[in-house]
Protein backbone atom coordinates (compact mmCIF):
# COMPACT_ATOMS: atom_id res chain seq x y z
CA UNK A 1 0.00 0.00 0.00
CA UNK A 2 1.08 3.54 -1.02
CA UNK A 3 -0.43 6.34 0.39
CA UNK A 4 -0.22 10.31 -0.38
CA UNK A 5 -1.58 13.23 0.79
CA UNK A 6 -2.65 16.51 -0.66
CA UNK A 7 -3.56 19.51 1.88
CA UNK A 8 -6.53 21.80 -0.12
CA UNK A 9 -7.73 25.19 1.03
CA UNK A 10 -10.78 23.03 2.75
CA UNK A 11 -9.96 19.58 2.30
CA UNK A 12 -7.13 16.99 2.56
CA UNK A 13 -7.07 14.80 0.10
CA UNK A 14 -5.55 10.93 0.82
CA UNK A 15 -4.71 8.69 -2.13
CA UNK A 16 -4.14 5.09 -1.13
CA UNK A 17 -3.18 2.56 -3.35
CA UNK A 18 -2.94 -1.25 -3.58
CA UNK A 19 -4.27 -3.34 -0.31
CA UNK A 20 -5.56 -2.67 2.69
CA UNK A 21 -5.35 -5.15 4.99
CA UNK A 22 -3.84 -5.46 8.73
CA UNK A 23 -0.38 -4.97 7.74
CA UNK A 24 -0.80 -1.91 6.32
CA UNK A 25 -4.36 -0.46 8.01
CA UNK A 26 -1.77 0.98 10.84
CA UNK A 27 -0.01 2.91 8.36
CA UNK A 28 -3.41 4.48 7.00
CA UNK A 29 -3.90 5.03 10.88
CA UNK A 30 -1.37 6.91 11.10
CA UNK A 31 -1.69 9.45 8.55
CA UNK A 32 -5.50 9.87 8.97
CA UNK A 33 -4.43 10.94 12.91
CA UNK A 34 -1.63 13.08 11.59
CA UNK A 35 -4.72 14.93 9.77
CA UNK A 36 -6.85 14.99 12.41
CA UNK A 37 -4.40 16.12 15.17
CA UNK A 38 -3.62 18.95 13.08
CA UNK A 39 -6.96 20.19 13.57
CA UNK A 40 -8.35 19.41 9.87
CA UNK A 41 -11.42 16.98 9.75
CA UNK A 42 -12.80 17.40 5.84
CA UNK A 43 -10.59 14.62 4.88
CA UNK A 44 -11.14 12.75 0.72
CA UNK A 45 -10.01 9.33 0.77
CA UNK A 46 -9.12 8.43 -3.03
CA UNK A 47 -9.78 4.93 -3.53
CA UNK A 48 -9.00 4.66 -7.36
CA UNK A 49 -6.14 2.38 -7.19
CA UNK A 50 -7.24 0.25 -4.12
CA UNK A 51 -7.86 -3.14 -4.53
CA UNK A 52 -8.93 -4.67 -1.35
CA UNK A 53 -9.86 -2.89 2.25
CA UNK A 54 -10.26 -6.15 5.35
CA UNK A 55 -12.67 -5.25 8.05
CA UNK A 56 -9.40 -3.59 9.85
CA UNK A 57 -8.84 -1.31 7.44
CA UNK A 58 -12.68 -0.19 7.40
CA UNK A 59 -12.53 -0.04 11.27
CA UNK A 60 -9.33 1.97 10.71
CA UNK A 61 -11.99 4.82 8.57
CA UNK A 62 -14.30 4.50 10.61
CA UNK A 63 -12.17 5.48 13.69
CA UNK A 64 -11.47 8.18 11.52
CA UNK A 65 -14.79 9.19 10.39
CA UNK A 66 -16.08 9.14 14.23
CA UNK A 67 -13.52 11.47 15.20
CA UNK A 68 -14.30 14.09 12.01
CA UNK A 69 -18.07 14.70 12.45
CA UNK A 70 -18.02 14.85 15.78
CA UNK A 71 -19.21 18.65 16.50
CA UNK A 72 -19.91 18.67 12.98
CA UNK A 73 -16.55 20.10 12.49
CA UNK A 74 -15.93 17.80 9.18
CA UNK A 75 -16.48 14.48 7.56
CA UNK A 76 -14.57 11.31 5.53
CA UNK A 77 -15.66 10.93 2.09
CA UNK A 78 -14.68 7.78 -0.06
CA UNK A 79 -13.90 8.34 -4.07
CA UNK A 80 -14.14 5.85 -6.47
CA UNK A 81 -14.43 2.74 -4.46
CA UNK A 82 -14.69 -0.97 -6.36
CA UNK A 83 -17.80 -2.12 -6.42
CA UNK A 84 -16.39 -5.82 -4.98
CA UNK A 85 -14.97 -3.46 -2.25
CA UNK A 86 -18.25 -1.13 -1.94
CA UNK A 87 -20.69 -4.46 -1.91
CA UNK A 88 -18.33 -6.20 0.93
CA UNK A 89 -18.58 -2.73 2.41
CA UNK A 90 -22.54 -2.66 2.17
CA UNK A 91 -22.71 -6.43 3.71
CA UNK A 92 -22.02 -4.85 6.84
CA UNK A 93 -24.10 -2.23 7.02
CA UNK A 94 -21.22 0.03 7.05
CA UNK A 95 -22.04 1.81 3.56
CA UNK A 96 -24.08 4.24 5.16
CA UNK A 97 -21.22 5.94 7.32
CA UNK A 98 -19.45 7.34 3.64
CA UNK A 99 -20.54 9.14 1.10
CA UNK A 100 -19.02 7.86 -1.95
CA UNK A 101 -17.95 10.02 -4.76
CA UNK A 102 -17.33 8.97 -8.20
CA UNK A 103 -14.77 11.69 -9.27
CA UNK A 104 -12.43 13.18 -7.42
CA UNK A 105 -13.13 16.78 -7.97
CA UNK A 106 -16.59 16.71 -7.14
CA UNK A 107 -15.66 15.40 -3.54
CA UNK A 108 -12.95 17.85 -3.25
CA UNK A 109 -15.53 20.58 -4.24
CA UNK A 110 -18.48 19.11 -1.60
CA UNK A 111 -15.98 21.06 1.25
CA UNK B 1 -5.13 -29.67 -4.01
CA UNK B 2 -2.25 -27.29 -3.53
CA UNK B 3 -0.91 -26.54 0.10
CA UNK B 4 1.06 -23.48 1.14
CA UNK B 5 2.24 -22.69 4.63
CA UNK B 6 2.74 -18.67 5.86
CA UNK B 7 4.55 -16.95 9.35
CA UNK B 8 1.52 -16.05 11.40
CA UNK B 9 2.07 -12.73 10.71
CA UNK B 10 0.17 -9.78 9.15
CA UNK B 11 2.83 -9.28 6.48
CA UNK B 12 1.93 -12.40 4.85
CA UNK B 13 -1.72 -11.87 4.49
CA UNK B 14 -0.96 -10.39 0.89
CA UNK B 15 0.85 -13.62 0.06
CA UNK B 16 -1.97 -15.52 1.46
CA UNK B 17 -4.50 -13.36 -0.90
CA UNK B 18 -2.12 -14.10 -3.82
CA UNK B 19 -2.25 -17.59 -3.44
CA UNK B 20 -6.10 -18.11 -3.17
CA UNK B 21 -6.49 -15.38 -5.81
CA UNK B 22 -4.67 -17.57 -7.95
CA UNK B 23 -6.65 -20.81 -7.27
CA UNK B 24 -10.14 -18.69 -7.08
CA UNK B 25 -9.52 -17.71 -11.06
CA UNK B 26 -8.21 -21.17 -11.86
CA UNK B 27 -11.30 -22.65 -11.05
CA UNK B 28 -13.40 -19.83 -13.40
CA UNK B 29 -14.91 -17.49 -9.97
CA UNK B 30 -15.93 -14.34 -11.33
CA UNK B 31 -13.85 -11.16 -9.73
CA UNK B 32 -16.72 -10.70 -7.83
CA UNK B 33 -16.79 -14.19 -6.46
CA UNK B 34 -12.42 -14.12 -6.51
CA UNK B 35 -12.95 -10.80 -4.12
CA UNK B 36 -15.18 -12.51 -1.94
CA UNK B 37 -12.66 -15.62 -1.67
CA UNK B 38 -9.66 -12.77 -0.97
CA UNK B 39 -12.07 -10.85 1.60
CA UNK B 40 -13.41 -14.01 3.34
CA UNK B 41 -9.76 -15.77 3.88
CA UNK B 42 -8.00 -12.30 4.97
CA UNK B 43 -10.73 -11.61 7.71
CA UNK B 44 -10.20 -15.96 8.38
CA UNK B 45 -6.39 -15.35 8.66
CA UNK B 46 -6.49 -12.35 10.81
CA UNK B 47 -8.78 -14.20 13.14
CA UNK B 48 -6.49 -17.56 13.28
CA UNK B 49 -3.79 -14.30 13.91
CA UNK B 50 -5.18 -12.64 16.58
CA UNK B 51 -7.36 -15.08 18.10
CA UNK B 52 -5.88 -18.56 17.59
CA UNK B 53 -2.48 -17.96 18.18
CA UNK B 54 -3.46 -14.71 20.42
CA UNK B 55 -0.95 -12.18 18.24
CA UNK B 56 2.09 -12.07 15.69
CA UNK B 57 4.73 -14.73 14.98
CA UNK B 58 3.31 -17.50 17.34
CA UNK B 59 2.54 -19.99 14.48
CA UNK B 60 1.63 -21.33 10.81
CA UNK B 61 -0.90 -20.21 8.94
CA UNK B 62 -1.50 -23.69 6.75
CA UNK B 63 -3.92 -22.70 3.29
CA UNK B 64 -4.75 -25.77 1.15
CA UNK B 65 -7.08 -25.00 -1.97
CA UNK B 66 -9.16 -27.60 -4.29
CA UNK B 67 -10.36 -26.73 -7.54
CA UNK B 68 -13.34 -29.39 -8.60
CA UNK B 69 -15.72 -28.56 -11.14
CA UNK B 70 -17.25 -25.08 -10.55
CA UNK B 71 -16.26 -24.62 -7.04
CA UNK B 72 -13.25 -23.89 -4.93
CA UNK B 73 -12.51 -24.76 -1.03
CA UNK B 74 -9.94 -23.34 1.02
CA UNK B 75 -8.55 -25.07 3.40
CA UNK B 76 -7.30 -23.12 6.72
CA UNK B 77 -5.56 -24.50 9.58
CA UNK B 78 -3.68 -23.36 12.73
CA UNK B 79 -2.61 -25.00 16.00
CA UNK B 80 -3.96 -22.15 18.56
CA UNK B 81 -7.07 -21.87 20.87
CA UNK B 82 -10.25 -23.67 19.55
CA UNK B 83 -13.35 -22.14 19.90
CA UNK B 84 -16.94 -22.49 19.36
CA UNK B 85 -18.58 -20.46 16.18
CA UNK B 86 -22.01 -20.82 17.27
CA UNK B 87 -21.38 -18.82 19.99
CA UNK B 88 -20.36 -15.98 18.57
CA UNK B 89 -23.73 -13.72 17.97
CA UNK B 90 -23.90 -11.93 14.53
CA UNK B 91 -22.89 -8.36 15.12
CA UNK B 92 -25.44 -5.32 15.09
CA UNK B 93 -25.62 -3.57 11.97
CA UNK B 94 -26.96 -0.16 11.42
CA UNK B 95 -25.62 0.98 14.50
CA UNK B 96 -25.23 4.70 14.77
CA UNK B 97 -21.67 5.36 13.91
CA UNK B 98 -20.88 6.92 17.45
CA UNK B 99 -22.36 3.39 19.20
CA UNK B 100 -20.03 1.29 16.96
CA UNK B 101 -17.59 -0.80 18.62
CA UNK B 102 -14.53 -1.84 16.14
CA UNK B 103 -15.07 -5.41 16.44
CA UNK B 104 -16.88 -8.40 15.14
CA UNK B 105 -17.66 -8.80 11.41
CA UNK B 106 -15.17 -11.04 10.58
CA UNK B 107 -16.79 -14.08 11.20
CA UNK B 108 -20.12 -12.33 9.85
CA UNK B 109 -18.23 -11.05 6.48
CA UNK B 110 -17.17 -14.67 5.94
CA UNK B 111 -20.67 -16.34 6.61
CA UNK B 112 -22.04 -14.02 4.11
CA UNK B 113 -19.30 -13.92 1.55
CA UNK B 114 -18.95 -17.88 0.92
CA UNK B 115 -21.45 -20.51 0.32
CA UNK B 116 -20.40 -23.24 3.14
CA UNK B 117 -18.11 -22.83 6.15
CA UNK B 118 -17.45 -25.29 8.60
CA UNK B 119 -14.81 -25.09 11.80
CA UNK B 120 -13.95 -28.39 13.39
CA UNK B 121 -10.70 -28.99 16.00
CA UNK B 122 -9.14 -32.57 15.17
CA UNK B 123 -6.73 -34.17 17.15
CA UNK B 124 -3.10 -33.24 15.70
CA UNK B 125 -4.13 -31.54 12.77
CA UNK B 126 -5.39 -28.61 14.76
CA UNK B 127 -8.43 -26.52 14.09
CA UNK B 128 -9.85 -26.72 10.69
CA UNK B 129 -11.45 -23.89 8.86
CA UNK B 130 -13.15 -25.39 5.62
CA UNK B 131 -15.04 -22.86 3.13
CA UNK B 132 -16.40 -23.35 0.11
CA UNK B 133 -17.05 -20.77 -2.79
CA UNK B 134 -19.58 -22.10 -5.78
CA UNK B 135 -19.16 -20.34 -9.39
CA UNK B 136 -22.17 -18.91 -10.19
CA UNK B 137 -24.51 -20.61 -13.09
CA UNK B 138 -24.35 -17.85 -15.22
CA UNK B 139 -20.78 -16.87 -15.68
CA UNK C 1 -16.58 24.93 -29.44
CA UNK C 2 -18.47 22.62 -26.91
CA UNK C 3 -18.86 24.30 -23.30
CA UNK C 4 -20.16 21.85 -19.73
CA UNK C 5 -21.32 23.76 -17.09
CA UNK C 6 -20.98 21.73 -13.51
CA UNK C 7 -22.22 24.08 -10.09
CA UNK C 8 -19.96 23.54 -6.92
CA UNK C 9 -20.79 24.21 -3.57
CA UNK C 10 -18.21 26.99 -3.91
CA UNK C 11 -17.30 27.19 -7.73
CA UNK C 12 -18.42 26.99 -10.99
CA UNK C 13 -16.50 24.94 -13.55
CA UNK C 14 -16.75 25.63 -17.32
CA UNK C 15 -15.39 22.93 -19.70
CA UNK C 16 -14.68 24.44 -22.89
CA UNK C 17 -14.08 22.01 -25.76
CA UNK C 18 -12.34 22.78 -29.60
CA UNK C 19 -11.86 26.22 -30.91
CA UNK C 20 -12.45 29.62 -28.82
CA UNK C 21 -12.92 31.99 -31.78
CA UNK C 22 -14.82 35.28 -32.93
CA UNK C 23 -17.71 32.76 -34.08
CA UNK C 24 -17.40 31.08 -30.45
CA UNK C 25 -16.80 33.31 -28.09
CA UNK C 26 -20.40 35.06 -27.73
CA UNK C 27 -21.28 31.60 -27.00
CA UNK C 28 -19.04 31.28 -24.24
CA UNK C 29 -19.83 34.63 -22.79
CA UNK C 30 -23.01 33.92 -22.30
CA UNK C 31 -21.92 31.10 -20.38
CA UNK C 32 -20.06 33.24 -17.94
CA UNK C 33 -22.07 35.61 -17.81
CA UNK C 34 -24.91 33.35 -16.93
CA UNK C 35 -22.90 32.43 -14.14
CA UNK C 36 -21.86 35.97 -12.93
CA UNK C 37 -25.57 36.99 -12.99
CA UNK C 38 -26.52 33.92 -10.61
CA UNK C 39 -24.25 36.01 -8.57
CA UNK C 40 -21.51 33.72 -8.72
CA UNK C 41 -18.33 34.73 -8.82
CA UNK C 42 -15.56 31.81 -8.57
CA UNK C 43 -15.06 30.42 -11.89
CA UNK C 44 -12.74 27.67 -12.89
CA UNK C 45 -12.00 27.11 -17.07
CA UNK C 46 -11.23 23.71 -17.14
CA UNK C 47 -9.00 23.88 -21.02
CA UNK C 48 -7.57 20.46 -21.23
CA UNK C 49 -9.28 20.02 -24.37
CA UNK C 50 -9.61 23.85 -25.88
CA UNK C 51 -7.01 23.93 -28.55
CA UNK C 52 -7.15 27.68 -29.77
CA UNK C 53 -7.67 30.37 -28.42
CA UNK C 54 -7.90 33.83 -30.49
CA UNK C 55 -7.62 37.32 -28.74
CA UNK C 56 -11.05 37.46 -28.86
CA UNK C 57 -11.52 34.61 -26.36
CA UNK C 58 -8.53 36.20 -23.66
CA UNK C 59 -11.45 39.71 -23.95
CA UNK C 60 -14.29 37.07 -23.42
CA UNK C 61 -12.39 35.70 -20.32
CA UNK C 62 -10.75 39.16 -19.33
CA UNK C 63 -14.09 40.95 -19.23
CA UNK C 64 -15.32 38.17 -16.68
CA UNK C 65 -12.07 38.65 -14.65
CA UNK C 66 -12.88 41.86 -14.70
CA UNK C 67 -16.40 41.06 -12.68
CA UNK C 68 -15.13 38.61 -10.68
CA UNK C 69 -12.26 40.53 -8.99
CA UNK C 70 -14.53 42.98 -8.26
CA UNK C 71 -14.97 43.84 -4.58
CA UNK C 72 -12.77 40.72 -4.09
CA UNK C 73 -15.65 38.18 -4.53
CA UNK C 74 -14.02 35.64 -6.66
CA UNK C 75 -11.63 35.35 -9.46
CA UNK C 76 -11.91 33.14 -12.86
CA UNK C 77 -8.96 30.81 -12.61
CA UNK C 78 -7.76 28.25 -15.65
CA UNK C 79 -6.73 24.57 -15.75
CA UNK C 80 -4.39 23.20 -18.30
CA UNK C 81 -3.74 25.19 -20.75
CA UNK C 82 -1.85 24.21 -23.60
CA UNK C 83 2.39 25.74 -24.03
CA UNK C 84 1.22 27.28 -27.88
CA UNK C 85 -2.26 28.84 -26.02
CA UNK C 86 -0.37 29.68 -22.82
CA UNK C 87 3.07 31.34 -25.04
CA UNK C 88 0.76 33.54 -27.11
CA UNK C 89 -1.13 34.91 -23.80
CA UNK C 90 2.22 35.87 -22.19
CA UNK C 91 3.10 37.78 -26.04
CA UNK C 92 0.49 39.99 -24.98
CA UNK C 93 0.85 40.43 -21.18
CA UNK C 94 -2.31 38.86 -20.25
CA UNK C 95 -0.89 35.93 -18.30
CA UNK C 96 -0.57 37.72 -15.47
CA UNK C 97 -4.13 38.12 -15.07
CA UNK C 98 -5.10 34.34 -14.54
CA UNK C 99 -3.99 31.74 -12.40
CA UNK C 100 -3.32 28.79 -13.69
CA UNK C 101 -3.38 25.16 -12.65
CA UNK C 102 -2.42 21.97 -14.10
CA UNK C 103 -4.87 19.67 -12.06
CA UNK C 104 -8.77 20.38 -12.22
CA UNK C 105 -9.00 19.40 -8.41
CA UNK C 106 -6.43 21.58 -7.29
CA UNK C 107 -8.55 24.81 -9.23
CA UNK C 108 -11.29 23.93 -7.45
CA UNK C 109 -9.18 23.54 -4.25
CA UNK C 110 -8.52 27.30 -4.21
CA UNK C 111 -11.74 28.67 -3.59
CA UNK D 1 0.78 27.76 -54.33
CA UNK D 2 -3.00 26.90 -52.86
CA UNK D 3 -5.74 29.48 -52.91
CA UNK D 4 -8.91 29.47 -51.51
CA UNK D 5 -11.96 31.62 -50.81
CA UNK D 6 -14.24 32.05 -47.86
CA UNK D 7 -17.30 34.42 -47.02
CA UNK D 8 -16.19 37.43 -44.87
CA UNK D 9 -17.78 35.92 -41.70
CA UNK D 10 -16.88 34.27 -38.61
CA UNK D 11 -17.80 30.84 -39.02
CA UNK D 12 -15.52 30.75 -41.66
CA UNK D 13 -12.47 30.93 -39.08
CA UNK D 14 -12.20 27.53 -38.22
CA UNK D 15 -12.23 26.55 -42.50
CA UNK D 16 -9.33 29.33 -42.66
CA UNK D 17 -7.58 27.77 -40.19
CA UNK D 18 -7.59 24.12 -41.39
CA UNK D 19 -6.55 25.49 -44.52
CA UNK D 20 -3.68 27.15 -43.04
CA UNK D 21 -2.50 25.08 -40.79
CA UNK D 22 -2.57 21.39 -43.04
CA UNK D 23 -0.19 24.39 -45.16
CA UNK D 24 1.80 24.90 -41.88
CA UNK D 25 2.24 21.26 -41.46
CA UNK D 26 3.09 20.26 -45.16
CA UNK D 27 5.77 23.23 -44.87
CA UNK D 28 7.43 21.10 -41.86
CA UNK D 29 6.75 23.59 -39.10
CA UNK D 30 6.99 22.92 -35.46
CA UNK D 31 3.54 22.26 -33.57
CA UNK D 32 4.14 25.50 -32.06
CA UNK D 33 4.59 27.91 -34.99
CA UNK D 34 1.79 25.54 -36.40
CA UNK D 35 -0.16 27.39 -33.71
CA UNK D 36 1.74 30.67 -33.99
CA UNK D 37 0.54 30.39 -38.22
CA UNK D 38 -2.96 29.15 -37.17
CA UNK D 39 -3.44 32.25 -34.66
CA UNK D 40 -1.98 35.14 -36.72
CA UNK D 41 -3.86 34.02 -39.67
CA UNK D 42 -7.24 34.08 -37.51
CA UNK D 43 -6.36 37.42 -35.82
CA UNK D 44 -6.02 38.72 -39.58
CA UNK D 45 -9.07 37.42 -40.70
CA UNK D 46 -10.89 39.12 -37.90
CA UNK D 47 -9.90 42.38 -38.71
CA UNK D 48 -10.61 42.13 -42.34
CA UNK D 49 -13.86 41.51 -41.10
CA UNK D 50 -14.58 44.32 -38.20
CA UNK D 51 -12.30 46.51 -40.03
CA UNK D 52 -11.47 46.21 -43.79
CA UNK D 53 -15.40 45.40 -44.21
CA UNK D 54 -16.87 46.74 -40.99
CA UNK D 55 -18.51 43.51 -40.39
CA UNK D 56 -19.80 40.14 -41.51
CA UNK D 57 -21.10 39.27 -44.36
CA UNK D 58 -19.52 41.95 -46.77
CA UNK D 59 -17.06 40.48 -48.87
CA UNK D 60 -14.68 37.65 -49.45
CA UNK D 61 -11.29 36.54 -47.61
CA UNK D 62 -8.70 35.04 -50.04
CA UNK D 63 -6.02 33.29 -48.77
CA UNK D 64 -3.01 31.75 -50.51
CA UNK D 65 -0.22 29.61 -49.44
CA UNK D 66 3.26 29.48 -51.06
CA UNK D 67 5.62 26.31 -49.54
CA UNK D 68 9.31 26.90 -50.33
CA UNK D 69 12.05 25.60 -48.13
CA UNK D 70 11.92 25.73 -45.09
CA UNK D 71 9.41 28.15 -44.87
CA UNK D 72 5.36 29.30 -44.94
CA UNK D 73 3.96 32.06 -47.40
CA UNK D 74 0.31 33.32 -46.17
CA UNK D 75 -1.22 35.68 -48.18
CA UNK D 76 -4.67 37.09 -47.15
CA UNK D 77 -6.46 39.75 -49.81
CA UNK D 78 -9.77 41.90 -49.33
CA UNK D 79 -11.38 44.23 -51.19
CA UNK D 80 -12.80 46.62 -47.98
CA UNK D 81 -10.98 49.65 -46.54
CA UNK D 82 -7.41 50.21 -46.30
CA UNK D 83 -5.29 51.21 -43.44
CA UNK D 84 -1.55 52.28 -42.36
CA UNK D 85 -0.65 49.55 -39.95
CA UNK D 86 2.43 51.82 -39.19
CA UNK D 87 -0.25 54.20 -37.71
CA UNK D 88 -1.46 51.65 -35.10
CA UNK D 89 0.37 51.97 -32.09
CA UNK D 90 1.81 48.87 -29.95
CA UNK D 91 -0.54 48.37 -27.03
CA UNK D 92 0.17 49.36 -23.71
CA UNK D 93 1.24 45.48 -22.40
CA UNK D 94 1.32 45.16 -18.07
CA UNK D 95 -2.05 47.27 -17.37
CA UNK D 96 -4.01 46.55 -14.74
CA UNK D 97 -6.69 43.97 -15.47
CA UNK D 98 -9.53 47.61 -14.42
CA UNK D 99 -8.06 49.43 -16.91
CA UNK D 100 -7.87 47.27 -20.01
CA UNK D 101 -9.32 47.87 -22.64
CA UNK D 102 -10.85 45.06 -24.78
CA UNK D 103 -9.17 45.77 -27.80
CA UNK D 104 -5.55 46.09 -29.98
CA UNK D 105 -3.89 43.32 -29.58
CA UNK D 106 -4.50 41.71 -33.15
CA UNK D 107 -1.96 43.22 -35.04
CA UNK D 108 0.89 43.14 -32.19
CA UNK D 109 0.38 39.48 -32.11
CA UNK D 110 0.76 39.15 -35.61
CA UNK D 111 3.79 40.97 -35.80
CA UNK D 112 4.94 39.04 -32.66
CA UNK D 113 4.15 35.20 -33.94
CA UNK D 114 5.39 35.84 -37.81
CA UNK D 115 8.72 36.77 -39.15
CA UNK D 116 7.54 38.83 -41.65
CA UNK D 117 4.61 41.37 -42.23
CA UNK D 118 3.75 42.98 -45.09
CA UNK D 119 0.79 45.53 -45.73
CA UNK D 120 -0.18 46.77 -49.24
CA UNK D 121 -2.89 47.99 -51.22
CA UNK D 122 -2.97 46.95 -54.86
CA UNK D 123 -4.75 48.55 -57.38
CA UNK D 124 -7.27 45.53 -58.69
CA UNK D 125 -6.21 43.27 -56.09
CA UNK D 126 -7.22 45.38 -53.25
CA UNK D 127 -5.51 44.76 -49.81
CA UNK D 128 -3.05 42.23 -49.47
CA UNK D 129 -0.85 41.51 -45.99
CA UNK D 130 2.01 38.94 -46.91
CA UNK D 131 3.11 37.16 -44.01
CA UNK D 132 6.05 34.69 -43.49
CA UNK D 133 6.72 31.99 -40.85
CA UNK D 134 9.98 30.26 -41.32
CA UNK D 135 10.66 27.19 -39.70
CA UNK D 136 13.45 27.01 -36.85
CA UNK D 137 16.74 25.67 -37.65
CA UNK D 138 16.69 23.29 -34.73
CA UNK D 139 13.27 21.31 -35.91
N1 LIG E 1 -9.91 -18.50 14.55
C1 LIG E 1 -10.39 -18.16 15.76
N2 LIG E 1 -9.89 -18.70 16.86
C2 LIG E 1 -10.36 -18.35 18.07
N3 LIG E 1 -11.37 -17.47 18.26
C3 LIG E 1 -11.91 -16.88 17.18
C4 LIG E 1 -11.46 -17.21 15.89
N4 LIG E 1 -12.20 -16.47 14.99
C5 LIG E 1 -13.06 -15.74 15.72
N5 LIG E 1 -12.91 -15.98 17.04
C6 LIG E 1 -13.71 -15.38 18.12
O1 LIG E 1 -14.89 -14.83 17.53
C7 LIG E 1 -14.99 -13.44 17.81
C8 LIG E 1 -15.60 -12.73 16.61
O2 LIG E 1 -14.70 -12.77 15.52
P1 LIG E 1 -14.84 -11.72 14.33
O3 LIG E 1 -16.25 -11.72 13.90
O4 LIG E 1 -13.84 -12.07 13.29
O5 LIG E 1 -14.52 -10.32 14.96
P2 LIG E 1 -13.20 -9.75 15.66
O6 LIG E 1 -12.06 -10.59 15.19
O7 LIG E 1 -13.14 -8.34 15.16
O8 LIG E 1 -13.46 -9.82 17.14
C9 LIG E 1 -13.58 -13.02 18.12
O9 LIG E 1 -13.56 -11.88 18.96
C10 LIG E 1 -13.02 -14.25 18.81
O10 LIG E 1 -13.40 -14.25 20.16
N1 LIG F 1 -7.34 44.73 -42.06
C1 LIG F 1 -7.56 45.94 -41.53
N2 LIG F 1 -8.23 46.85 -42.24
C2 LIG F 1 -8.46 48.07 -41.74
N3 LIG F 1 -8.06 48.47 -40.51
C3 LIG F 1 -7.40 47.60 -39.75
C4 LIG F 1 -7.12 46.30 -40.22
N4 LIG F 1 -6.44 45.64 -39.24
C5 LIG F 1 -6.29 46.48 -38.22
N5 LIG F 1 -6.87 47.68 -38.52
C6 LIG F 1 -6.88 48.87 -37.62
O1 LIG F 1 -5.87 48.70 -36.65
C7 LIG F 1 -6.43 48.72 -35.32
C8 LIG F 1 -5.71 47.71 -34.41
O2 LIG F 1 -5.99 46.39 -34.82
P1 LIG F 1 -5.79 45.21 -33.84
O3 LIG F 1 -4.44 45.32 -33.20
O4 LIG F 1 -6.05 43.93 -34.53
O5 LIG F 1 -6.85 45.40 -32.66
P2 LIG F 1 -8.45 45.44 -32.71
O6 LIG F 1 -8.86 44.75 -33.96
O7 LIG F 1 -8.83 44.73 -31.47
O8 LIG F 1 -8.81 46.91 -32.69
C9 LIG F 1 -7.90 48.43 -35.53
O9 LIG F 1 -8.69 48.99 -34.50
C10 LIG F 1 -8.18 49.04 -36.87
O10 LIG F 1 -8.40 50.44 -36.73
Amino acid sequence: MEISLTEYKRCDVVTVNGRVDSSTAPKLEEALNSIVEAGRYKIVIDMTNTNFVSSKGWWTLIETQKKCKRYRRGEVVLVNVLPEIRSSLDMVGMGSYFQIYNDLTAAVASF
Amino acid sequence: MKTSSFPGRYDSLAKVSEFVVEAARDAGLSSEEVYAVELAVDEACCNIIDHAYGGEGKGELNCSVIIDDGKLTVILSDHGKSFDPRSIPDPKLKVPIEKLKPRGVGLYLMRKLMDEIKYETIPHRGNVLTMVKRKHEDT
